[in-house]
C-alpha cells in the first residue's frame, strides 16, 4: 500500500522497480555504446559490449557522412526534410483536430456524432490500405513527390487522433463557459481562441507529442510520395540498415538512430509529465 | 410596459417535454425567482430567454421587441452562471471587459466601466489575479461584475450562490437584494434555495415538471400555497399536511383530523371564505410548522387555539426546539421556543394559529381556502 | 544548337555499398557527357522501389528510366508506354553481344525496351582459403558429391559451420536454385521456368531438396535473417567455408577491405560436370517522356549502358560481369572470379546450360517468385519438413498463385 | 453529461455568409477526414473484387480472391499468430503496464525519472525497435552470443531462430515498446481512485494485496477496456517492427496479417487478393471494435440513465 | 472506563501544525460531535484514531488499551466516510461482508451478521446491487451497514451527511440519531454543520486552528460559548457580538452598548455572575439573533426588556422575519414573528431576552459570563 514504513517490502519494491528499468534501457544502452564502437569491434564480438577507444568519427559519419547513392551528406539533409514534413502536418493536424474537437463537443451540430464516428475509425484503418488511395489523391492534387503532399497526408490521417483526443479533453469543459461567452458577444472562433485554447495546453501537449512521433517516425509515405533530395530521416537510416551489398555498418548505424531519435526522445523527455496527464484527459472518456 | 413576456413557451428534448406552454410577465425592475426542484425546467426557461436554446413553441419578448431570432449578445441581457464560468485564462479585469472587446467598446470606455463596477463591487484589488487566484465569493462578485458591466434591460442569474458555504451564501444574499435595491435592474434568478427565494423576490415563480405551479409575491406563495406541491415545497420544515375532513357547526366550519378516533383535533376555521362548498368532504389541512408553538405563545395578538398532543421526539437547535408530534394520529413537526423542552413520550400543550391553516382539494391538491 | 541539355530521372534501389557506389560512377559519367542526372535511391527493399515506381507511374510521371529486372520487365511494360530501343540498339551492335535467353526478357513485344547492365551468376561458390587449409583440401569441388565431401572435410577440420550463408528469402531460395540446377539444368528449366506440373513433382525436385537439407545443417543456425554479408568475416578467417553467392559478394568484400587472395571463386556443384550458370541481370527499362531533354537523356543513357567501357567500369566496381559477352576480362581490374564467371557463361550457353535465377526473379513474376520462395524458406528454417512434403507444397505453391 | 449549446438562430442567409469561415474551418477537415476514410475503405473493397495485379484494374472476379488467400498458408499462419500474438502481447502489456503503475505508485523516488524510463520507447520508431532488438535477440551476434563470450557457452537464447518461439520475440520487442503507454493510462488510474476507499480497505483489514485485487484494480475497468482497444488495435495493424524484427520469419513462421497484405499488394503485384486480404484484416478489427462500440454505447445509455 | 481517550495528541505536517495538543476523553455511549470550519483538522484527527495516520505525539486509547502502535483493523473501531468510500465494484452485500471476509469470519456467521444490519438499515431489496445504482441516501445506509456490521467499540463518522441534500440530510440526521439510540454504540462524529451538531450530540467538540475550543453538551455550547470563536460559529444566523462597556449601578451590573450615544442601549443583567469583576471596563457584548423579537413576545414568562432601535432591512423567509437592526448604533439580526414587518428606515420596539445575554472579554475573547 502507499505506506512508507515497512522497508523488507519497499526494498523489493525498489529492487523490481530498477529490473524493469534496467530492462527497458537496455536496448538504449546498447545502442549508444554501439554508437560508440568501430564497425570491425562489433564484427570481432557481439553487439553487446563496451567500446575499446571512443569512436565518435561514427557521429561524425553519420551526422554528415555516409552516403545514400550519389548524396554523401550523412543524416544532415534528411533530418532536415523530416523536420519540414512534421512540423507543419503536427501543428496542421492539431489544431485542426483542436477546432474540430471544439466543434463536436461544445458546439453540437446536426451529424456531428456521425461524422466524428467515422473520423475515430481512421485510428484503425490499417496504413496499407491507404497507399494506392493516396497516391491517386496525391496524383490529382498535383502534390505527388512534394513535401506538401506528405502534410496533406499526415494532417488529414492526424485528424483522427487529435480529433478524438481533443474532444474527449473538451467535453470535460463547462458548457456554461461558451455560454457565457456567447453571451459576451464572442463568435465560434473568438471562443476558440481566447478561451478554449488556453485551456488546451495538457491536450495539445499529447496531441503534439504523438503527432510528431508519428509523422517523424513513418517510412512508406516518406518514400514513396518523394524523390531523391526530400527523402525523410527515415529513408536513410533504412539505407543504412538494409545495406544488402554492404558489410554491416553497425556503428554508423547506432549512430544515426541515435541523432535521428533525438528529436523525437527529447520531446518525450520534455513532454512526458503532461503526457501522462493530457493522455487520461483525453483517453478515459 | 413588460420588461419581458414570455407566452407559451414549449421545449421539447427529443420525447421529453421539459416546458409546458409557460406564461410569465415580468414587469420593469421586477426581481422575479425561479424556484423548483432539481431538474424542473428552470435553467432550460433561463437559457431560452437568454437565445442560448431554441424554444419548440412560444414567444419571448424583451423590453416589447420579439427576440425569438435575436442571438444571446444582441438580447440586451446579462446572465450570471452557477458555477461563475469565469473564463479561467483571463484576469479579472479581462474577464469583465471581453463582452465589450467583443462588441469593439473602446478602450477608454471600457476602462471607465470597469472603473465603475469594480468599484461598486469592491473588487478593484482583484483585477489582476486569475480567477484561479480567487475565494468563491470574490468569483461569485467577478462573474456579477461581468454582468453589471454590460447594464442590460435583463439580468439573468442561475444559482449564482449554490456553490457558496452557508455563512458566505447569507452575506452574498444580502448583497445581491441591496444591489438591485440600488441599481433598480430587472433580474430573474434561478435558485432551489427557497430561503433565497422568500427574502430576495419581489416576485416568485414556483416551476414544477415544466409547469409554473404560482407566480406570486413570496407571502403570498407562503400562505396562501396555489396546490399541495408549493405548499410542500417552501419552507424548511414544509408544511404539515394531514388527511382530514371539513365539518361545519353553527359558527362555521371546522376542519378534523382523525375524525372519529379518541383522540380528534376539531380546527375551528376564520376566514376561510372558500371552505363553504367543502363541507362534509375530505379535505387536506396544512399547517406550518412555526403555526404550533409551546402554550404561551400569541400569534398577532389572538388567543390561541390550544391542543394537546402527544410528543415523539424532539431536536433542540439550539435557536428553537423542533418537536415531533401527534395530531390526530397525524406525524407533524412544531417549532417551539428553545427553552422548552417537552419529554417524549409525554403529552404537551401546544398553541395553534388556526388563521393560517391552509386547505387543499385531495383530489385535485389545488388550495381551497 | 536546337538539342536539349540531355537529362535523366531515374529510380533504383542502389543506395549504399558497392551497388551504391557503381551507380554513382555512372552519374559521373552521364554528366561528364554533358548530362544532368536526376537519381533517386529508394533506399529499402526492392518493394520500396516498386511503390515508387507504381506512383510515378499512377501520377503518370514515370521516370525517364528505371531499375527493373526479369519478368517484371514484361509485367510493369504493360501498364504504361516504354521507349522503342531497337535503333539504339541496333547502332550499339548490342544485341549480338547479349546471351539470347536474356536479350529474350528485355525486348517482350519484340522490340527492346529495357537494357540489361550487368549479370550476375547466383550459384558461384565462394571457398575461404583458411578453411580449406585447415581441412587439407586443396581440390576445388565441380559435383554435388565433391561438395558434400569438402564439407565433411571441412567439418572434420574443426569448422563447425562449413557453409557461411545468410537467412534472407533470396539466401535460402539461391540454395535450392542452386540445387536443383546443380542437379539437373533440364529439370530447372522445365519446373522452375517453365512450371512444368510433371517436372514439379520430378525426382529432381526431391533430390535437389535433399542437397539442401544438407546444406541447411551445415550452416550457422544463429545467423537467423540476417544478411550473408554479417559472416564475410567469419569466412574470410577460415571459421566458415564456402559460401554459395553470386558474384557481387566480391564487391562487398572488396568494399569491406578483404583480400582477393584469401578466398576463391568458381562455378557452382554441376553434377554433370559443365558448368551451369544461374542468370541474373540487373537491368533498367525506359519509360516514354514527352520533354525533349529527357528523351535526349534516355538516349544518351542507353548508349552508356551498352558501352563496353561502361559496363567494365560498373561491373569492376560491383564484382558482376559484363553483359556484353566481348569485354576482355583478362585485364588488371578483374579478378579471377570474374574471369571463371565469364567464362562459365560462355560454357554455360554452349550447353544449354544457362538458366534465369528464381531467387532473384529472374525466372518468374515477382507473385509467383514469392510464393514459391515461401516454400523455400520455410524448409530450410524448419527442418521437420521431409523433402517430400517439400515436393508437394512447392507445386501447391505454385498451383495457388497462378 | 448529454446537455450542449445548440446553435441558437436559425441561420438566415446574411448570417450563414458571417458564419461561413466558422462552417468551413469545422466542415473541411472533418468531411476530408471522413471521405478518405470511407472512399479508401470502398475503393479497397471494391478492388478486392477486381483482378487487379500491378495496378488497379476494372472487372469483376466474385470471390476468387478471397479464396485464394483464404487458401494460401501464408494467410493461414499469419491468422493464427494473430490469435497468438494479439491475445499474448495484449494480456502481457496490460500486466506489465499494470505492474508498472502499481510500483510507480509506491509513491517511489525518482518516480519522474523511472516513468520516462517506461515512456521512452513510444518516441522511437517501430523500424528502430524492431532493429536493435533484431541485434539484441539474434542468438549469433545479441545477448546468447554475449553470455557465450562470457564463457557460459551452454546458455541458449534463441528465440528468434526459433520457428515456434520467434513470434514471442515480436512480442516482447512490442511489449517493450508500448507497455509504456498501458503504464501512464493505468498510473493516472490509480491516481484518481478516491483515498477515501483505501482508508476504508485498510479499516476493514484487507491487506495491500488484497486491497489491489479486489478494492483498487476493479475500478480500472474502464482504462483496461481502453488499453486493451488501444493494444489490440496495434496488434493487428503491427507491421513496420515485424518486418523489421523477423520479416516474417524464420521461414514464414511470423507472418501477420499486415505482412501478408503488404506482400501481396506490393511485394507479388497481386492488388486484388492484398486488397481482399485487408478486407479481412478490416473484418478482424470490427470483430474487436463492435462489441467495444456496443459495450461503450451501453454503458453511456446506463451513465445518462443514472 | 472512557471509550476513548486521546491524550496531549500532535500533528504536523512539514511545518505545518495541524493538531495541537488535543485532550478527549468520550464515555462510552456518548454522541460526541467534532465541529470546525474546514481546515481545522478534523478529518485529521478522525484519522488518527482510526489508524490511518499516525501522530507526531501524544497517545490514543480505545477501551483502555493504548492504540498508537495497533494497526487500524485492530482497533475495534469502524469508519463512515465523507464519500461513502464504498468500494464501487462490489455489490451491497460485499461491500458489508468485506471486512469479515478479511478477518475470516465465517460464511454462515457473514450471512447472519449481514441479515441483521440489512434489516435494522432496511436494506434489504439493495444487496444485489452496485453502489453506482443506489441514490445518495441508500449509498450512506450502505455505508452505515459496513460500519455497523463489525460491532465495534467506537464509530467513527467523518461528515457523512454532507454530500446529501438538505431534505435528505434532515431525514439521514434523525435515522442516525434513533439508530444511536437503539445500539447505545459510542459515536464520534465530524461536520461542520452546526445544526447537525447541535441536534445530535450529547457533547460537542469545537475545533478551530487544531484546538479544542469547547467541549461541552450542546445546551452549553450554545448558551454559554467559551470564547468569541465558538459563539460566532454555532448558530445561523450567528450571534449579534458587539463592542459594549459594562458599567453598575444599585441594582447591579448593566451592559451598554454605544455608551454616550444619543441611543445608548443599556442592558440590565441578570446572574452574570462573572461580570462584576469587568464593571467599568469594556466587553464584547453576546446576543443571540433570537433573544431579539418583536415586542409582545414572552421569554419564559418573564417581563422581556423592551428596546427601540431603528430598522434598516427585513429578510421575511415565511417562517420568521430576520430584521437587520442598529443597537446602539451597533448591527444586529433579530428574528421575529413573520407576520411584523417593520418598515425598513422606521423605528420598532423590539423584546430583548437579556438573561441569555453573553460577555466576552475583549482582549482574550474569552467568556466572563
Ligand atoms: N440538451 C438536453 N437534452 C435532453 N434533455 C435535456 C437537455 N437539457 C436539459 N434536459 C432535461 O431537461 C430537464 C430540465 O433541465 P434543467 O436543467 O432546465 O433543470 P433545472 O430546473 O435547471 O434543474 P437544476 O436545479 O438541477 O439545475 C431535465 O430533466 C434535463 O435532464
Ligand atoms: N497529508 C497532508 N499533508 C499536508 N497537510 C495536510 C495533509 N492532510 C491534511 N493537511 C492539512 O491539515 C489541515 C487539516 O486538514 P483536515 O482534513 O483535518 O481538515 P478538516 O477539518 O477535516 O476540514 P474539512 O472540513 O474541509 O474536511 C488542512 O490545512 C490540510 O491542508
Ligand atoms: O543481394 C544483393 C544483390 O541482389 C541481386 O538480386 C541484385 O541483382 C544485385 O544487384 C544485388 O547486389
Ligand atoms: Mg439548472
Ligand atoms: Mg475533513
Amino acid at each position: 500500500m502507499r505506506d512508507r514504513s515497512f522497508a523488507p517490502s519497499r526494498i523489493l519494491i525498489y529492487l523490481v522497480v530498477a529490473l524493469f528499468a534496467a530492462a527497458y534501457l537496455a536496448p538504449l544502452v546498447v545502442v549508444v555504446l554501439n554508437s560508440l564502437r568501430t564497425n570491425e569491434e562489433i564484427a570481432q564480438g557481439s553487439m553487446i559490449g563496451w567500446p575499446q577507444h571512443l569512436a565518435w568519427s561514427n557521429y561524425a559519419k553519420a551526422w554528415s557522412g555516409f552516403c545514400v547513392a550519389e548524396t554523401c551528406a550523412g543524416i544532415r539533409p534528411y533530418m532536415l526534410n523530416s523536420a519540414l514534413v512534421t512540423i507543419p502536418a503536427t501543428i496542421f493536424s492539431t489544431l485542426l483536430g483542436a477546432v474540430a474537437g471544439y466543434a463536436v463537443s461544445l458546439w453540437r451540430f446536426r451529424g456531428d456524432s456521425w461524422i466524428y464516428g467515422i473520423v475515430t475509425l481512421g485510428l484503425f484503418l490499417p496504413q496499407q490500405m491507404r497507399l494506392l488511395p493516396w497516391t491517386i489523391v496525391l496524383r490529382d492534387t498535383g502534390l505527388i513527390n512534394t513535401l506538401t503532399g506528405l502534410v496533406l497526408i499526415h494532417t488529414i490521417q492526424g485528424l483522427s487522433f487529435t480529433t478524438l483526443f481533443c474532444r474527449n479533453y473538451y467535453v470535460a469543459i463547462p458548457h456554461e463557459l461558451i455560454r457565457a461567452a456567447r453571451i459576451d458577444g464572442a463568435g465560434f472562433f473568438r471562443i476558440f481562441w481566447r478561451i478554449i485554447l488556453p485551456l488546451s495546453a495538457p491536450i495539445l501537449i499529447v496531441t503534439v507529442i504523438w503527432q510528431f512521433t508519428h509523422i517523424w517516425n513513418e517510412f512508406l509515405y516518406g518514400v514513396t510520395f518523394t524523390t531523391g533530395q526530400q527523402q525523410p530521416v527515415t529513408a536513410a537510416l533504412i539505407a543504412l540498415s538494409a545495406a544488402i551489398a554492404d558489410i554491416p555498418q553497425h556503428g554508423v548505424q547506432s549512430a544515426a538512430v541515435i541523432i535521428a531519435a533525438l528529436p523525437t526522445l527529447l520531446i518525450y523527455l520534455l513532454g512526458g509529465r503532461y503526457f501522462v496527464r493530457g493522455l487520461t484527459a483525453g483517453a478515459v472518456k | 410596459m413588460a420588461a419581458l413576456s414570455i407566452r407559451t413557451l414549449s421545449k421539447r428534448y427529443a420525447n421529453l417535454e421539459v416546458l409546458k406552454g409557460i406564461n410569465l410577465e415580468i414587469e420593469s425592475g421586477e426581481f422575479t425567482v425561479l424556484v423548483g426542484p432539481s431538474g424542473c425546467g428552470k435553467s432550460t426557461l433561463l437559457n431560452i430567454v437568454a437565445g442560448l436554446d431554441r424554444p419548440s413553441d412560444g414567444t419571448i419578448e424583451i423590453g416589447g421587441r420579439v427576440v425569438n431570432d435575436v442571438p444571446p449578445k444582441d438580447r440586451d441581457i446579462a446572465m450570471v452562471f452557477q458555477s461563475y464560468a469565469l473564463y479561467p485564462s483571463m484576469t479579472v479585469r479581462q474577464n469583465i471587459t471581453f463582452g465589450m472587446e467583443c462588441r469593439h467598446v473602446p478602450k477608454t470606455e471600457q476602462e471607465k466601466a470597469l472603473a465603475n463596477v469594480a468599484r461598486l463591487l469592491q473588487i478593484e484589488p482583484l483585477l489582476g489575479r486569475k480567477p484561479s487566484q480567487l475565494s468563491g465569493g470574490q468569483r461569485q462578485r467577478v462573474a456579477m461584475g461581468r454582468a453589471l458591466v454590460r447594464d442590460p434591460l435583463l439580468f439573468l442569474f442561475d444559482e449564482p450562490l449554490s456553490n457558496l458555504d452557508a455563512k458566505l451564501r447569507v452575506e452574498m444574499r444580502m448583497e445581491i437584494k441591496r444591489l438591485h435595491q440600488r441599481i433598480g435592474a430587472t433580474i430573474i434568478y434561478v435558485t432551489h434555495d427557497q430561503i433565497e427565494a422568500m427574502t430576495m423576490a419581489t416576485r416568485i415563480a414556483v416551476m414544477h415538471r415544466g409547469v409554473v405551479q404560482q407566480f406570486a409575491d413570496p407571502d403570498t406563495v407562503y400562505r396562501y400555497p396555489a396546490n399541495l406541491f408549493v405548499a410542500r415545497f417552501m419552507g424548511s420544515p414544509p408544511m404539515n399536511t394531514m388527511p382530514g375532513r371539513l365539518e361545519a357547526d353553527s359558527d362555521g366550519p371546522v376542519a378534523v383530523v382523525g375524525a372519529g378516533r379518541p383522540d380528534e383535533v376539531r380546527l375551528r376555521l376564520h376566514g376561510h371564505d372558500g371552505a363553504a362548498s367543502y363541507v362534509g368532504r375530505d379535505v387536506v389541512v396544512g399547517i406550518r410548522p412555526e403555526c404550533i408553538a409551546e402554550a404561551s405563545r400569541v400569534f398577532s395578538g389572538e388567543a390561541p387555539v390550544l391542543v394537546d398532543a402527544p410528543v415523539e421526539m424532539i431536536e433542540p437547535t439550539g435557536a428553537e426546539t423542533i418537536v415531533l408530534l401527534r395530531l390526530g394520529g397525524e406525524t407533524a413537526l412544531a417549532r417551539i421556543t428553545p427553552d422548552i423542552r417537552p419529554a417524549p413520550g409525554a403529552t404537551a400543550t401546544f398553541a395553534l394559529d388556526t388563521r393560517r391553516i391552509c386547505l387543499f382539494d385531495p383530489e385535485t391538491e389545488r388550495l381551497i381556502a | 544548337q536546337g538539342a536539349a541539355k540531355p537529362r535523366l530521372t531515374a529510380i533504383s534501389q542502389w543506395s549504399a555499398g558497392s551497388d551504391g557506389a557503381a551507380i554513382t560512377a555512372l552519374g559521373k559519367k552521364f554528366e561528364e557527357k554533358g548530362g544532368v542526372w536526376q537519381h533517386s535511391p529508394v533506399p529499402g527493399f526492392t518493394t520500396e522501389m516498386m511503390n515508387k515506381l507504381r506512383a510515378q507511374i499512377i501520377a503518370g510521371d514515370p521516370p525517364a528510366c528505371s531499375q527493373l529486372k526479369g519478368p517484371e520487365i514484361a509485367a510493369w511494360s504493360k501498364i504504361a508506354p516504354t521507349v522503342d530501343l531497337d535503333a539504339l540498339v541496333a547502332a550499339a551492335g548490342y544485341e549480338k553481344v547479349v546471351a539470347p535467353d536474356l536479350a529474350k526478357l528485355h525486348k517482350p513485344g519484340g522490340k527492346w525496351i529495357a537494357l540489361p547492365l550487368q549479370i550476375y551468376s547466383t550459384n558461384m561458390l565462394f571457398l575461404s582459403k583458411r578453411a580449406m587449409d585447415k581441412a587439407k583440401a586443396d581440390k576445388v569441388p565441380v559435383t554435388w558429391a565433391d561438395f558434400n565431401d569438402l564439407a565433411d572435410k571441412m567439418k572434420a577440420g574443426g569448422i563447425t559451420y562449413p557453409i557461411a550463408n545468410g537467412g534472407t528469402r533470396p539466401d535460402d531460395g539461391q540454395k535450392f536454385e542452386a540445387s536443383l540446377a546443380g542437379i539437373s539444368p533440364t529439370a530447372y528449366r522445365a519446373a522452375i521456368m517453365n512450371l512444368d506440373k510433371k517436372a514439379l513433382e520430378g525426382p529432381e525436385i526431391k533430390a535437389a531438396f535433399v542437397q539442401v537439407r544438407k546444406i541447411a545443417n551445415w550452416m550457422d543456425p544463429n545467423v537467423g535473417a540476417q544478411p550473408y554479408a554479417t559472416n564475410l568475416k567469419r569466412f574470410v578467417d577460415g571459421d566458415m567455408g564456402m559460401m554459395i553467392m553470386g558474384g557481387w559478394a566480391q564487391g562487398v568484400l572488396r568494399n569491406a577491405g578483404f583480400k582477393f587472395d584469401d578466398f576463391m571463386i568458381t562455378p557452382g556443384p554441376s553434377d554433370n560436370g559443365k558448368p551451369v550458370f544461374l542468370l541474373n541481370a540487373d537491368a533498367f527499362i525506359f519509360w516514354q517522356r514527352k520533354e525533349p531533354d529527357l528523351q535526349a537523356g534516355q538516349t544518351l543513357m542507353a548508349q552508356l549502358v551498352m558501352d563496353p567501357a561502361i559496363q567494365t567500369m560498373y561491373s569492376q566496381i560491383t564484382g558482376s560481369i559484363p553483359v556484353r559477352t566481348d569485354v576482355d576480362l583478362s585485364g588488371e581490374g578483374w579478378s579471377d572470379g570474374q574471369r571463371r564467371t565469364a567464362a562459365a557463361l560462355k560454357d554455360a550457353v554452349a550447353n544449354n546450360q544457362a538458366v534465369l535465377s528464381l531467387a532473384h526473379n529472374m525466372a518468374q513474376e515477382n507473385g509467383l517468385t514469392a510464393a514459391m520462395i515461401d516454400v523455400l524458406t520455410e524448409y530450410v528454417k524448419n527442418k521437420t519438413i521431409t523433402p517430400e512434403q517439400a515436393v508437394t507444397r512447392l507445386a501447391e505453391a505454385v498451383e495457388g498463385s497462378r | 453529461m448529454t446537455e450542449t449549446v445548440s446553435t441558437a438562430t436559425r441561420p438566415a442567409t446574411s448570417d450563414l455568409v458571417r458564419r461561413l469561415p466558422e462552417y468551413l474551418m469545422i466542415w473541411v477537415p472533418l468531411l476530408l477526414s471522413a471521405a478518405h476514410l470511407i472512399s479508401f475503405s470502398l475503393w479497397t473493397i471494391w478492388i478486392s473484387f477486381t483482378p487487379s495485379t500491378l495496378v488497379p484494374v476494372t472487372g469483376w472476379v466474385g470471390l476468387r480472391n478471397y479464396n485464394a488467400v483464404l487458401a494460401s498458408r501464408n494467410w493461414q499462419i499469419a491468422f493464427d499468430n494473430l490469435l497468438l500474438f494479439g491475445s499474448a502481447f495484449v494480456l502481457l502489456s496490460l500486466i506489465t503496464g499494470l505492474m508498472l503503475a502499481i510500483l510507480l505508485d509506491q509513491r517511489i523516488r525518482g518516480e519522474n525519472v523511472l516513468r520516462s524510463i517506461f515512456l521512452y520507447p513510444l518516441a522511437v520508431s517501430f523500424v528502430v525497435t524492431g532493429t536493435v532488438w533484431s541485434w539484441l535477440l539474434n542468438p549469433g551476434i545479441g545477448i546468447q552470443k554475449l553470455v557465450h563470450d562470457l564463457g557460459w557457452t551452454s546458455f541458449r537464447f534463441d528465440w528468434l531462430i526459433d520457428r515456434d518461439m520467434a513470434i514471442w520475440t515480436i512480442v516482447i520487442a512490442a511489449i517493450w515498446q508500448s507497455s509504456g503507454f498501458a503504464m501512464a493510462l493505468f498510473l493516472a488510474g490509480l491516481r484518481s481512485v478516491d483515498s477515501d476507499i483505501i482508508k476504508a480497505a485498510q479499516i476493514d483489514g484487507a491487506g495491500p494485496v488484497r486491497t489491489y485485487w479486489r478494492v483498487i484494480l476493479p475500478t480500472l475497468w474502464p482504462i483496461t477496456i481502453t488499453v486493451v482497444v488501444v493494444q489490440l488495435q496495434f496488434a493487428i495493424s503491427a507491421f513496420d517492427l515485424v518486418r523489421a524484427l523477423t520479416n516474417g520469419g524464420p521461414g514464414i513462421a511470423t507472418q501477420l496479417p499486415a505482412l501478408v497484405v503488404y506482400d501481396l499488394m506490393f511485394q507479388r503485384s497481386q492488388l486484388g487478393r492484398g486488397a481482399a486480404a485487408a478486407v479481412l484484416m478490416l473484418l478482424i478489427l470490427l470483430a474487436v471494435l463492435l462489441p467495444y462500440a456496443a459495450w461503450r454505447y451501453v454503458q453511456r445509455r446506463q451513465a445518462t440513465h443514472a
